[in-house]
C-alpha cells in the first residue's frame, strides 16, 4: 500500500468519503461528487453497501469493464448491475421513508454547525443573492436517512453558523429539534471537507449533546488552525484530532479512471 | 380496433396542448424533441412540472411559452443567467418543492385522492411562517399544509395532489393504440403517465401490438390513457434513452448548458435547433449535417444487458374440476 | 457479497415467525406451503392480513394459530361452517376492509407514511357511528378516520398504514440474496413485499443473481428487504404460479372448499395435507401418491406466452464531452 | 340470428347482461358473473371496450383459442391479452380511484329500491343471521366507477327495500345522498336479474329525480307482475316496458363455451 504523491484536494476529499462508509447497509447517493464516492467505496472500501438512487436504482453493483463513474444519479448505466430499477416514488418513497436508507450521502451550497444544508438560495428566501438549482432529493435524504455523510468543498462561504435556507435538516437549531419537528434520530453523522472528517456533538441522535460539529480528523499536513479560519463559527475542535492516512496509489488511480471526462474532478471546479 | 393514436409532432402539440396548460415535462423520461414542438407551436401561458425541470422545460420559459414553474430542481437556474433572471423579475413564477414531493403529488393526483402525506419537509425552512407567501410563487397557502394524524399524532405534511393537464414523454416503445413501454429507472414518469389529464408520448419504436401484449408487465400505461403516440426516433436528444443511445454530453456542453447564460445565446440555440428545423427529424437531420453521423455513432447504446432467463405468463388451458 | 438467504421452510418460519405477529398471506401470490409450515410449527396468537384472505390465510385461524383477521374478503366466511362460527362466537376477531382499502394501507405502511387518503367508504355503512365498536373487531377507533382535504374540503376516509410484522409470498424466482422477480397481475403483493417488517418468499426456482440483473425492472422487492428465501417449487398449489402450474380446481374442489364445513372435515385435510407431511416436498410427494403424476401434468401452464420483441437495457460505453 | 330455444334464467341475464355494455370504455369486472358477461361482450356485442380487473390486468382481449372465461378475476390466462399487467393499487387506486372507470360490473347478496349493494352481512351487522366472504373490490367499484351494471338473481330476499349493510353504495338514501357522501354522481345505472332489466329514476345521476329502482324491460314471457312479487318493495313499473329480445343460437352457444368447467352456470347455482 503505498501513498499516492500527487493529488487535489477534491480527490482527496472523495477517498477520505468513501473511506468512511460503512461496511455494509442500504446507501442512497446524492447528485453530484457523492456518486463518485460512493462507486469507489462500492469498488475499494465497502462491496457489501446497497447503492441506489433516487431515480429507481437499487442496490447497484458497478458491472465488469465500468468505463466511468456514474455521471450523476440519472447514468443509464446504473440499470446495468442494479437488482431492481424502478421509480422515484418506490426510491424517495417506499425506500426512504419507508425506513430502509441507512446511510444519505449528500452535497450542497451550505452547512452549518448543526449539519443543516442549503441547497436553495444564497441570501434571504423572498430576496436572494442568488438562486441555486433547487434542492433535487436532497431534503427528503436529510429528513429522512438514518445517518449522513456529507462533502463539502472547506470555504468560510460554504461553512456557515446558520445556513441562508434550511433544505435539509440535520440537527436544526440543536438538542431536541429534530423529535420537536417530527424527525426521526440522525446519525452518527459526518461531513468530509477538502481539510478534515468532522461529527457532531450528541450521543443519540440529536437528542441530548450540543449537537454542533466538531473537527475530528485533518488531511495530511492539515493544520487545525487552517480549518477554523475556512469556517464561519467558532469551531470546536475534537480533543485528539487525527490526522487522515493519506490516499494511497491504488485509490487514486481508481478515482482517475471512475472520472475519465473530468466531470467530477475537472481542475478548479471545488 | 380503437383509432390509432399515431400522429405527427405537431399535429399532436396542436391537438393537446392548449395555451394555459400545466405541462408535465419528464426528468428520466425527457421529451426533449415534443418539448421543442411546443416551443415551435407558440403555446402561451404554460406551466412546467417535473421533479426535476432539465433544459427541456426550460426551453419553454425561456422561449416565454410557459411562466410558471413548479418543481424540486431547475437546472437552468444552477447557474447566474436569464433563469435565475426572469425568476427575480417576476417573468417566472415558481414553487419550489423536491423531488419526493412532486413524484408522491403525481401519484396522488393519479389516485385521484385529495393529497398525500410525507414526513419529508419537517424540519426545514420551507415551513416557516414568513416564507409562505413569497413574491415570486403563484400558489399561496395551497401548496403543503402541517397537519397531524388521525391515528397517532404524528406530525406530516399534506402535498397536494397534482393532476397536469397534460404529460409530454419520452419512451422506448409504444403500439399504435397508445400502450406505452419502458424500461431502466423511470424517476417520476410513470406517476406522470397517470396523473396527466392528456398524455403525449413519443416513442424511439411503434411496435405491433402483439410485441407488447406477449410481455405486459412491461406497460407503463395502457392505450386508453394516452391521448397521442408521436413516433420520434432520437427524440430525447440530448438527454439519453435506455437500450437506443446515451446523453449526449458533447452537444449539451456545445449547446444546451450555455444557452441560459444570456439571450443572444438562447436565440442562437433556438434559431438553429427549434426554429430552425421542422419537426425532429429535421433536427437529427441538422445534427447530422453540423457533426456528421459521428454524433450520433458516438453516443450509440453499445453496452448494457439484455434480458437472460425465460420468462413466461402461462396457465392451463384445459382444466380440471374435478379428479 | 452477503451471507444466502436460502434456507428450509421450516428455518425460515423458525426464526422469522414470532407469536403474536402479524402476517400477510398473500392473494394473487399466495404462500400455501409456508402458511402450512406455520400451522406445523404450531405459532400462536397470529394476525392474518390479506386484501383477501384465501383458504391459505384460513389454515391459519382453523389451526388455532391466528385470531385476528384484517381483510376485505375471507373466503371461508363464505359459506356456513366453522370459519363463520368462530367469527359469531369470538374465537375470530375481525376487521372489516376492502381490497383497495388493504392495498393501500399497505402501501401507505411502505411508505413511511401515517395513513393514506381514499373516496372509497365515502356513503357507506361501513362509517355508520354505531358499528364504530364492533363486538368481533379489534381495532377499535383506530381503524379510519373521516376527514376534510385541507386544500378543498373534499371529504374523504383515512385508512391507517399497515405495517404487518411478516409477509409470506410465493413468486417465480429469486437469488440466494433474497432478490425476488415476478410477473403477472400481482394484487396487493407488491406493497406486502416493502410494507412488512419481514418479508419471506417461497420460490418455484432459484437462480443466479446475474439472471435477475439482466432485466431488473422485473425484480419486486431487493434482497436486502428479504429475510428468507424458501426454494418451493408448486409452493402456491393449489393456487397457481403464472409460467408454472395454474389453480388446481380439481384439489380445491376434494380438499380445500370443503374443510371449513366442518371440524372433522378441517382435522382429516390438516392431518394428512398439513400435519401428515414434513414439508412442501412432502405435500407434492403425497399429491403425486394420491392422485398419480397427472396432479401435475393436469395443471401445467401449457398456454400462455412469453416476451417477444427485444429488450435492451444499453448505454454508451465511452462519451465524448466536447465535440 | 335465429334464437335460442334452450336456455336457463341466469344464461339469459348473462346474455342481457353483455348486450347492455356501452360500445367503448374502461370496464372493472367484480367477482363471479361479470367475468362471464363481460368476457361474452367483449367477444360479441362490445368489442371496443377496455376489460379490466382488480388485481391487475387491463384492457384484456380474450387470446385466440381461448378455452374458457376466466374463472374469477385472479384467473391467470387473463395475463395472456392484456395491453398491460400491474397491481392492486394500480387497478384500485390509480385507475379507478383516479376516474378512469367508465362502467363497474357487480354481483352482491343484496340489491335495493335505490341500487346500493350488500356483500357483507345478513342482518344486523353487529349480531349478524349470517356472515357473508366480504366485499373484496365491490365498495370501491361502487363509490368510484362512473356507472354500474349490477347482475342479480330475481328474488325476494335480494330485491329488498333498504340492504341489511350497505356495503356498496348507488342512491344511497335518494336524491343528493351521494353528493352529501363525498361521492361523484354515478350513472345511468342499470341492474339486469333474472326477470329483466332494471334502470333508475334521476336524470343526473343521483342529484334529482326519485334515484329509485324502475322496471324498464322483461325477459321473455315474463309478466311484470311476477317480478313485482319477487321484489321486496312496491317496485315502479316503467310506462313502457319493452319485451327483450330471446338470447340467440350464437350467443348461448358462446356462453356455453366459455363456461365448460359449469363454474358459472352449473344449475340451480342461481
Amino acid at each position: 500500500m503505498t501513498h499516492a504523491e500527487d493529488y487535489t484536494l477534491a480527490e482527496l476529499m472523495c477517498v477520505v468519503a468513501a473511506r468512511s462508509f460503512p461496511a455494509k447497509g442500504v446507501v442512497m447517493l446524492g447528485m453530484g461528487l457523492p456518486v463518485l464516492a460512493g462507486t469507489l467505496a462500492k469498488l475499494m472500501h465497502a462491496p457489501g453497501i446497497s447503492l441506489c438512487t433516487e431515480v429507481g436504482a437499487f442496490d447497484w453493483t458497478p458491472p465488469e469493464g465500468l468505463t466511468r463513474a456514474p455521471i450523476g444519479i440519472h447514468d443509464m448505466l446504473l440499470n446495468d448491475g442494479s437488482a431492481m430499477v424502478s421509480d422515484m416514488v418506490d426510491a424517495l418513497g417506499t425506500l426512504l421513508m419507508g425506513g430502509n436508507v441507512d446511510l444519505g450521502v449528500l452535497g450542497a451550497a451550505q452547512v452549518d454547525r448543526m449539519g443543516n444544508l442549503n441547497t436553495l438560495v444564497l441570501g434571504d428566501y423572498r430576496q436572494p443573492e442568488r438562486r441555486l438549482g433547487g434542492t433535487g432529493g436532497n431534503t427528503e435524504i436529510a429528513c429522512l436517512a438514518r445517518s449522513l455523510l456529507t462533502m463539502m468543498p472547506q470555504e468560510r462561504r460554504r461553512f456557515v453558523e446558520r445556513v441562508d435556507f434550511n433544505t435539509s435538516p440535520c440537527y436544526i437549531t440543536g438538542p431536541g429539534s429534530r423529535r420537536q419537528a417530527g424527525l426521526q434520530p440522525s446519525g452518527p453523522n459526518r461531513v468530509v471537507s477538502t481539510f478534515g472528517v468532522f461529527g457532531f456533538d450528541t450521543p443519540d441522535g440529536g437528542e441530548t449533546g450540543s449537537c454542533e460539529m466538531v473537527l475530528e480528523a485533518v488531511f495530511p499536513n492539515m493544520d487545525p488552525d487552517i480549518v477554523k479560519l475556512e469556517t464561519g463559527w467558532n469551531l470546536r475542535i475534537a480533543d485528539e484530532v487525527s490526522e487522515l492516512e493519506p490516499p494511497t496509489v491504488e485509490e487514486i488511480a481508481l478515482l482517475r479512471r471512475l472520472d475519465p471526462h473530468g466531470f467530477y474532478l475537472v481542475p478548479g471546479r471545488y | 380496433m380503437t383509432a390509432s393514436k399515431l400522429m405527427s409532432e405537431s399535429e399532436a402539440i396542436d391537438r393537446f396542448v392548449e395555451d394555459g396548460d400545466s405541462v408535465y415535462v419528464g426528468y428520466t423520461s425527457a421529451a426533449y424533441g415534443l418539448c421543442q414542438a411546443i416551443v415551435r407551436a407558440g403555446k402561451r401561458d404554460l406551466e412546467a412540472i417535473g421533479g426535476s425541470v432539465g433544459p427541456q422545460g426550460s426551453y419553454l420559459f425561456l422561449s416565454g411559452c410557459a411562466n410558471l414553474v413548479r418543481s424540486g430542481y431547475v437546472a437552468a437556474a444552477l447557474r447566474p443567467g436569464i433563469v435565475q433572471d426572469m425568476m427575480e423579475d417576476g417573468s417566472l413564477k415558481f414553487e419550489d418543492y423536491s423531488n419526493q414531493a412532486i413524484a408522491l403529488m403525481l401519484m396522488a393526483g393519479a389516485l385521484g385522492i385529495p393529497f398525500i402525506p410525507t414526513r419529508s419537509f419537517l424540519g426545514t425552512d420551507y415551513l416557516r411562517a414568513e416564507y409562505q407567501e413569497h413574491p415570486g410563487g403563484f400558489l399561496g397557502d395551497k401548496k403543503w399544509a402541517q397537519m397531524e394524524s388521525p391515528f397517532d399524532g404524528q406530525k406530516f405534511v399534506a402535498l397536494p395532489a397534482l393532476r397536469p393537464d397534460v404529460a409530454v414523454l419520452h419512451a422506448q416503445r409504444a403500439d399504435e393504440d397508445g400502450n406505452v413501454q419502458a424500461w431502466g429507472h423511470m424517476g417520476d414518469a410513470k406517476w406522470a403517465y397517470w396523473a396527466a389529464k392528456k398524455v403525449i408520448v413519443s416513442v424511439e419504436e411503434i411496435v405491433p401490438h402483439e410485441v407488447l401484449a406477449s410481455d405486459p408487465g412491461r406497460t407503463v400505461v395502457p392505450g386508453f390513457r394516452v391521448a397521442a403516440v408521436v413516433h420520434m426516433p432520437y427524440g430525447a436528444h440530448p438527454s439519453g434513452c435506455s437500450g437506443y443511445y446515451d446523453f449526449d454530453y458533447g452537444f449539451q456542453a456545445r449547446t444546451s448548458t450555455r444557452i441560459t447564460g444570456s439571450r443572444e445565446a438562447w436565440q442562437a440555440f433556438a434559431d438553429e435547433w427549434i426554429y430552425g428545423v421542422r419537426d425532429r427529424a429535421g433536427y437529427i437531420a441538422h445534427l447530422r449535417e453540423v457533426f456528421g453521423q459521428d454524433a450520433l455513432d458516438g453516443i450509440r447504446a453499445d453496452a448494457g444487458q439484455t434480458p437472460a432467463g425465460g420468462v413466461r405468463y402461462g396457465y392451463a388451458s384445459q382444466l380440471r374440476f374435478r379428479m
